[in-house]
């Protein structure tokens, strides 16, 4: 059984941590680590980790096999480097000052949830509060007078008003001509945004039928529910009447 | 400062609403609570901080002080719009002929006022107050409270006669 | 009390959220402003009302005291959860590196940090503040005022800086 077991690999952010945590077990001094003795240390702790999550676990292999590979680019003497790869003394430089970074930020986290834990301790209210108008801005009663009244006068000028609205439709029949005539073709919807009413739209409908039985126009549908598009059949008739 | 005191001032604090006595009750000693609470808020406005505790029906609200209210107003006011023309003529249709149907506003002005009885409805300047008995039982609507405050009147009375605005429009 | 104390105490009652210097200036007398609001902030904490006005975020905001957090947070508190260590780390990443890629915080932390970026974008502690001009164009990342409030930090200068740490450490 390993002392590791008191810590489960996925109590760890990454294998950065995982290192910082085996420097600090080990009391070791993180500026000069000796790679040797922690890679033996992580590669133990990856092998007895087996139920990892895939992708952590990649990262946490990778860094094994790099202490692996670097700890034997340690023992090997020196003149048997290839010139163009990095000094093992240098990569082991580069990795401290990760570690050193990743640490600081290790520990400005823990000052973070310090801070969290501290200021969620004063409650605050997180909506503002509107001011009421207390010296309430009033709507002035004439103008409510006014809109009322001025509306009932109108409605007794035109007493007609809502009569108007009926349309004929032979009315409608010429203004569908009319459209007609000038576009040569049209959709039906165009037809409608030109109606005010529900009840033109019924007209315009009843209207463009008798077009049709009038051969005047043809209307034709390309597939269920979609535009449907009247032409004007090219008859002098059509044209003239 | 005892801390009941400091509880009743943070709490009508982060409230900003009113506050009931049943809430106190939960939260403090509830043993002549009341007598407490309005020594309180005595103090809290004698202080003169700027806000000041109200008492409002059952409770007790933290507010700011009427006399700084032009200094806030234009940045913590209470944004109102004024009504449109279409609000108005509803509000006013509601208001001469309450209790009316939507219907009924609607022939009035001639166009169809769905929308603007719901802002109404909304704004709480009009209510729903029953349902007409005729086939359908359509709503009827009437003006609130609230709409009588807003015109700065006390009752629907108030309000300008057809006389009285043929005078004023003639002026 | 001077009329302009009152105003700062009451704007800072009603608001929302910490106002900041610039919100004042343009209330109040803009002349030697920030001492006198640093003197009305220390006045109106001396008097332990339960509130107490805290600077935070490059302003000022009424908050209640912490001693009074247990009898209050039962029905004040809004329950959020306190943010996991890889939002801790990732968040402190953003705050000393700002702007920067999420290639480079990966790089810093060992792991991928997309979720966790996404989880403090959502929190709002952290905000996109342009794109890096490299191949790719990435997207920058930045902390937000907000994540100063959360923190109840005035500046992210208040942070320990690398050096004073690494002196912390050698002790």
């Amino acid at each position: 059984m390993s002392r590791l077991l008191d810590v489960r690999l996925d109590n760890f952010e990454g294998p950065l941590d995982l290192l910082i945590h085996l420097i600090y077990k080990n009391e070791l001094n993180i500026y000069d680590i000796p790679i040797a003795f922690i890679a033996g240390q992580f590669v133990e702790a990856v092998n007895e980790m087996e139920k990892l999550d895939i992708e952590v676990a990649a990262e946490f292999i990778n860094m094994a096999s790099y202490l692996i590979y670097l700890k034997s680019r340690m023992l090997l003497p020196k003149e048997s480097l290839p010139i163009e790869e990095l000094d093992p003394e240098e990569e082991k430089f580069i990795l401290t000052q990760r570690l050193v970074e990743y640490s600081f930020y290790k520990d400005i986290a823990q000052k973070l949830k310090e801070y969290e834990s501290e200021s969620g301790k004063y409650l605050m209210r997180t909506s503002t509060i509107y001011i009421e108008k207390e010296i309430m801005q009033t709507e002035d009663p004439y103008r409510i007078a006014n809109a009322f009244f001025s509306l009932l006068e109108k409605g007794n000028e035109k007493p007609m008003k809502f009569e108007k609205d009926i349309v004929d439709v032979t009315d409608v029949i010429k203004k569908l001509k009319a459209l007609i005539l000038e576009k040569q073709r049209i959709m039906w919807s165009e037809i409608v945004k030109t109606c005010v009413s529900k009840r033109e739209v019924v007209m315009s409908l009843l209207a463009v039928l008798e077009l049709m039985r009038l051969t005047v126009v043809e209307a034709s549908q390309a597939e269920t529910f979609g535009e449907i598009v009247i032409e004007q059949l090219n008859t002098s008739e059509a044209v003239n009447g | 400062m005892d801390k009941e005191q400091k509880i009743f001032y943070s709490s009508l604090f982060l409230s900003g609403e009113p506050l009931d006595k049943k809430f106190f009750r939960k939260i403090l000693d509830p043993i002549n609570l009341e007598n407490r609470l309005l020594d309180y808020m005595e103090k809290f406005n004698a202080m003169d901080l700027g806000m000041k505790i109200r008492q409002v029906s059952g409770g007790f609200q933290m507010v700011t002080e009427k006399e700084l209210f032009n200094e806030l107003e234009p940045f913590f006011g209470e944004k109102t719009e004024t009504l449109s023309r279409a609000s108005l003529e509803t509000a006013a249709i509601i208001a001469y002929k309450q209790p009316i149907t939507r219907l009924e506003i609607d022939e009035i002005r001639g166009v169809n006022s769905s929308g603007t009885v719901r802002y109404l409805l909304d704004k709480n300047l009009v209510k729903v107050t029953g349902r007409k008995d005729v086939p359908g039982k359509p709503l009827l609507y009437s003006t609130t409270k609230f709409f009588l405050e807003y015109m700065g009147i006390n009752d629907i009375s108030e309000l300008p006669t057809f006389r009285e605005w043929q005078e004023l429009k003639a002026k």
